[in-house]
């Protein structure tokens, strides 16, 4: 089927997720976030959320413990890198996904 | 005096959609995503091709939940002009109108275009995120590229020049406002974008965004770079009120201690300053040591992390 | 002199005014019922002083020739100095007429026998209370006694339009003391 | 109201009465009295719209451009080198289909400066995907951009008037404005069905594949390739929109009625001369001449350039058995642009039918060089004498060298 009955004649974008596609699928690295050394999760109280603040893409929910949304998580590493108490790891994923083999 | 902006004031509202083409770890993800929640939903964008393009999403699908409008290289600034005017005519005064362009859309090729609407004091926020390069199209040399970078087009010997100081040849338009922040200083840079609005006329923001491949560092180290280049005493953040200049947030806190980073470590977490030699190091830190030898008022402002 | 096709150029400086001269004739001749007027200022980057041209064409039909005029019918000078100029009566008809502000005497012009008409239009508007250097108003008047196509009437409606910010009676006075003062010879 | 007034003049009148919202320009010759009058028009509140003094023709579109796609009817004009500075702003603005007008006030293009008129500027912007016109007079220039703002929000495709700097932007001949209840009669506000707007937001002109792309919504969308072919579609389209334009103009104010071109002389003519701008009516008293002689010539004087109206075209010169095209532009390297097209809808249109004219093309008035009417006149009838037989190759008119 041609595009005739598209609604514009012109290069006309409307606000979708995902434009690059599953952009967790450049992950070579995955973050992990360990919720006995995260600040909020470890308080129960809404605190740090430095992890949040620095996401380039927006993938890290501001909740008590911050969630990671592996679907678009590039794997950047910088919450890793900036989190003040080495809460997140970078683990690669290759291991991690040997790993979750393993535990199936 | 308004209440600083903390981590846990941030609006938690998003206007950008992941699922970018933007590359892993890109400081212009974080600074985009901070001023947009600076801005809110009442905003109408202007880009010329840059990073931002692509950032922003291929036809027909949009990552940006604001209306933008995509412009030729050179007309940003001219373009927001019209809008303006336009939003005049309309009578839709509250729609604010932000030119977001790159380096090279800003300090090279519309550098024309910014300037004219600066002198005529065109009612919109115009913002340059800086990565020192044209990023976009391989890494090649801009005006705001620092000397003896490695760039693809000064492939052997680094640039020669040195960085075009974009801000102050907008402060000397005489704008209502003039602020430099960085991409590694979130709040302070929601705080600037936020006081931009609220003022009238060419409101411009100055924004250095670290470029893991540009600049030749590991995604990781993005916010880790885009402070060291403040720590060093190389970028400084401040904003200019009515021509009166004052360091802001982690600048003002540098000024308060007298204490700089020594500027080699810098350089040396970057691969495209690979060649530099210790004597251009050091005539680098001999620049910034005079320059922060000079009175600037001090003021310390936002707690960044 | 056929009276439903008039080609006349104006002659004088760069901020003289003959260019508005010469659109107040147009005005006054369309309203007088010329279909076709069309006034080609000279063109290009007009300077302050040098010497400048406009063709004024008039026909009862329109007209679709803009080309300037080369065989003028008529030919009016703000400033006789200019006379000193090389070509200022190229083309003039055999029968032609040339108009002159001139503070001399009829006697000292001849031009093979053509009708002129010359008038101290410069001394005559500063009577009529313009500042001095002001004689495109003054010009017309010499223009319309010497041409006699067109009546002092219809031309003091058009000065006092074009000039109704700009001491509109005395451009008007201006005017009618010309008329009243323009010699013919030749 | 009757006046007599400068073209410059007529196109801002014509401008006023479009209601133009937001005006941009940047000031060059022959165009600068046109917008200095729109300046005066806004300071005096004469007319209620935006006026942006910009910096540059590029930005001066670039306002255009953006004031369009927020809702506004913007209007520009230029010249000569501020045009060609405005290129790849033209393409933009086509491309993005935005029904912007845009005054050319025809002078011709540096190196060396000239500031006289011809048509190189915009006959070199031909390709560009803007709906061009040429018109012959300050009655067809007020009138033109009034038609031209209607033209494009139908289509919505940009508008360029082209008219002849100097010998139309500062000559002097009446024209009569129309009253403003009379053109709002004609010509509704600009209403697009899609503006910048916060509450539905949308990313304009961002980077398209060169294939077809499923949206957010999960409709394929066009590709690059399917936007560029509805463009050519629409502007192909524009030729019978145009004639309804002229139609719907000519009830509203009796005036007009030659959407495509207007002819003198052409019914039973063996030899059509073909122009554009003021020339063509220049012209007209050259075909009087000939026929005083005795020789059944007439004039096609072209008002809608691009789209090209060739079937029509072909058809006006059907009969002829020589056609002459006089243009003030070179496609350097061939021949006159014009010359071009004339002979293409003449090979498409009339080509089985009959034997085709000879097609005879003249260059003159280039950087204004002086037309004098009797060069005109014999050139034309050394055509109309020797055509068939001489050999077909590039003439120059006044040509000193």
């Amino acid at each position: 089927m041609g595009t005739r009955q598209y609604g514009h004649k012109t290069s006309h974008s409307e606000p979708g997720p995902g434009d690059g596609g599953r952009t967790g699928s450049w992950r070579v690295a995955r973050p992990i976030l360990d919720a006995n050394a995260c600040i909020p999760a470890k308080r129960g109280t809404a605190a740090c959320f430095i992890c949040w603040l620095y996401c380039p893409d927006g993938v890290i929910t501001r909740t008590i413990p911050p969630g990671i949304d592996y679907e678009y998580c590039k794997g950047c590493g910088i919450c890793a890198e900036e989190c003040p108490t080495k809460a997140i790891t970078m683990v690669e994923e290759s291991c991690f996904i040997l790993t979750e083999e393993r535990k199936r | 005096m308004h209440m600083k902006t903390t981590i846990l004031s941030l609006p938690e509202e998003e206007f950008v959609h992941p699922g970018t083409r933007a590359c892993s770890g890109c400081g212009l993800g974080i600074a985009y995503r901070i001023a947009l929640k600076a801005l809110g939903k009442n905003t109408i964008l202007v880009v010329p091709p840059s990073c931002l393009t692509v950032l922003q999403g291929l036809y027909p699908v949009a990552a940006t939940m604001l209306p933008c409008l995509n412009v030729t290289f050179a007309s940003t600034a001219a373009a927001s002009t019209g809008m303006v005017a336009a939003l005049k005519a309309l009578n839709k005064p509250d729609i604010k109108v932000v030119a977001w362009a790159g380096d090279g859309g800003t300090a090279d090729i519309g550098l024309q275009a910014l300037s004219g609407a600066a002198e005529r004091g065109d009612n919109f926020l115009f913002i340059c995120y800086d990565n020192e390069g044209y990023m976009n199209t391989g890494v090649q040399r801009s005006g705001t590229t620092p000397q003896w970078a490695i760039t693809a087009n000064t492939p052997i010997k680094g640039k020669m020049q040195q960085k075009k100081d974009v801000p102050a040849i907008m402060a000397a338009h005489h704008l209502s406002y003039v602020a430099t922040c960085s991409a590694s200083y979130p709040l302070d840079l929601y705080d600037k974008v936020k006081k931009a609005v609220t003022l009238s006329g060419l409101k411009y923001i100055h924004i250095q965004i670290p470029c893991p491949p540009g600049w030749g560092f590991e995604a990781r180290y993005a916010v880790k770079l885009g402070k060291l280049a403040v720590e060093t005493g190389l970028f400084e953040l401040y904003e200019v009120e009515q021509d009166v200049q004052r360091l802001t947030g982690a600048s003002g806190k540098i000024a308060d201690k007298r204490s700089l980073v020594p500027v080699a470590e810098f350089f040396k977490a970057q691969s495209r300053f690979r060649l530099m030699n210790s004597s251009q190091i050091e005539k680098i830190q001999e620049q910034i040591n005079k320059k922060w030898a000079g009175a600037f008022e001090i003021a310390g402002d936002t707690d960044e992390p | 002199m056929k009276n439903d096709k008039i080609d006349i150029r104006w002659h004088g400086r760069g901020g003289q005014g003959a260019i508005t001269a010469a659109k107040i004739v147009a005005k006054a001749m369309f309203a007088s019922g010329y279909a076709g007027v069309v006034m080609v200022p000279t063109f290009g980057t007009e300077r302050r002083g040098a010497p400048v041209f406009t063709s004024l064409k008039i026909s009862k039909e329109k007209i679709y020739n803009l080309s300037p005029i080369d065989k003028p019918d008529i030919i009016v000078v703000l400033d006789h100095v200019l006379l000193e100029e090389e070509n200022i009566l190229s083309g003039l008809k055999e029968d032609g007429l040339i108009v002159v502000n001139s503070p001399c005497s009829i006697d000292d012009y001849r031009f093979d026998g053509r009708k002129v008409a010359i008038c101290d239009v410069s001394t005559l508007s500063v009577k009529a209370g313009l500042p001095e250097g002001m004689v495109n108003s003054g010009i017309i008047g010499a223009f319309a006694f010497a041409s006699t196509i067109i009546g002092m009437e219809a031309l003091v409606e058009a000065i006092k339009e074009e000039f109704s910010d700009r001491r509109p009676d005395n451009n008007a006075q201006a005017a009618l003391l010309a008329y009243e003062n323009t010699i013919i010879g030749g | 109201m009757h006046i007599i007034e400068s073209g410059n003049v007529a196109a801002a009148q014509g401008v006023k009465l479009s209601r133009a919202q937001v005006i941009a320009a940047y000031p060059i010759t022959p165009q600068t009295p046109l917008t200095e009058k729109l300046s005066e028009f806004i300071e005096s509140g004469e007319m209620d719209a935006q006026y942006v003094p910009v910096e540059s023709e590029h930005s001066a579109l670039a306002v255009c451009i953006a004031a369009s796609s927020t809702g506004a009817r913007a209007f520009t004009a230029t010249s000569a080198n501020g045009l060609l500075y405005m290129h790849e702003q033209i393409h933009w603005a086509a491309g993005a289909r935005l029904p912007l007008v845009m005054c050319v006030v025809n002078r011709g293009v540096g190196a060396p400066w000239t500031i006289w008129n011809d048509h190189q500027d915009s006959i070199s912007q031909r390709d560009t995907g803007w709906i061009q016109i040429y018109v012959n007079d300050h009655q067809q220039i007020i009138d033109g951009v009034i038609k031209a703002f209607m033209l494009a929000e139908e289509v919505m495709i940009p508008v360029m008037l082209c008219y002849d700097g100097y010998l139309l932007s500062h000559t002097y001949m009446p024209f009569e404005v129309p009253g403003q209840e009379q053109v709002d009669a004609f010509l509704p506000p600009y209403k697009p069905a899609y503006a910048l707007d916060p509450a539905h937001p949308a990313n304009l002109n961002t980077v398209t594949l060169p294939e077809v792309r499923v949206d957010a919504k999960g409709r394929t969308a066009h590709g690059y390739m399917e936007i560029r072919y509805l463009l050519q579609e629409d502007m192909q389209g524009a030729i019978k929109v145009m004639s309804r334009v002229e139609e719907r103009f000519k009830e509203h104010f009796g005036r007009g009625g030659n959407p495509h071109y207007e002819t003198y002389r052409c019914e039973d003519a063996r030899f059509i001369a073909v122009s554009m701008g003021s020339l063509s009516y220049h012209l007209r008293e050259v075909i009087d001449s000939l026929r005083d002689d005795g020789i059944k010539a007439g004039i096609m004087s072209i008002h809608l350039y691009r789209p090209f109206p060739a079937q029509v075209i072909a058809q006006g010169l059907e009969g002829a058995e020589g056609v002459v095209v006089f243009e003030k532009a070179l496609s350097y390297g061939y021949e006159g642009a014009l010359c071009s097209d004339v002979k293409a809808a003449l090979y498409t249109f009339n080509g089985s039918r009959k034997k085709r004219p000879f097609v005879h093309n003249y260059i003159l008035g280039l950087g204004g060089r002086e037309i004098k009417t009797t060069d005109l006149y014999e050139a034309f009838k050394d055509t109309c004498l020797n055509g068939g037989k001489a050999d077909v190759g590039l003439k120059w008119i006044g040509l000193k060298i």
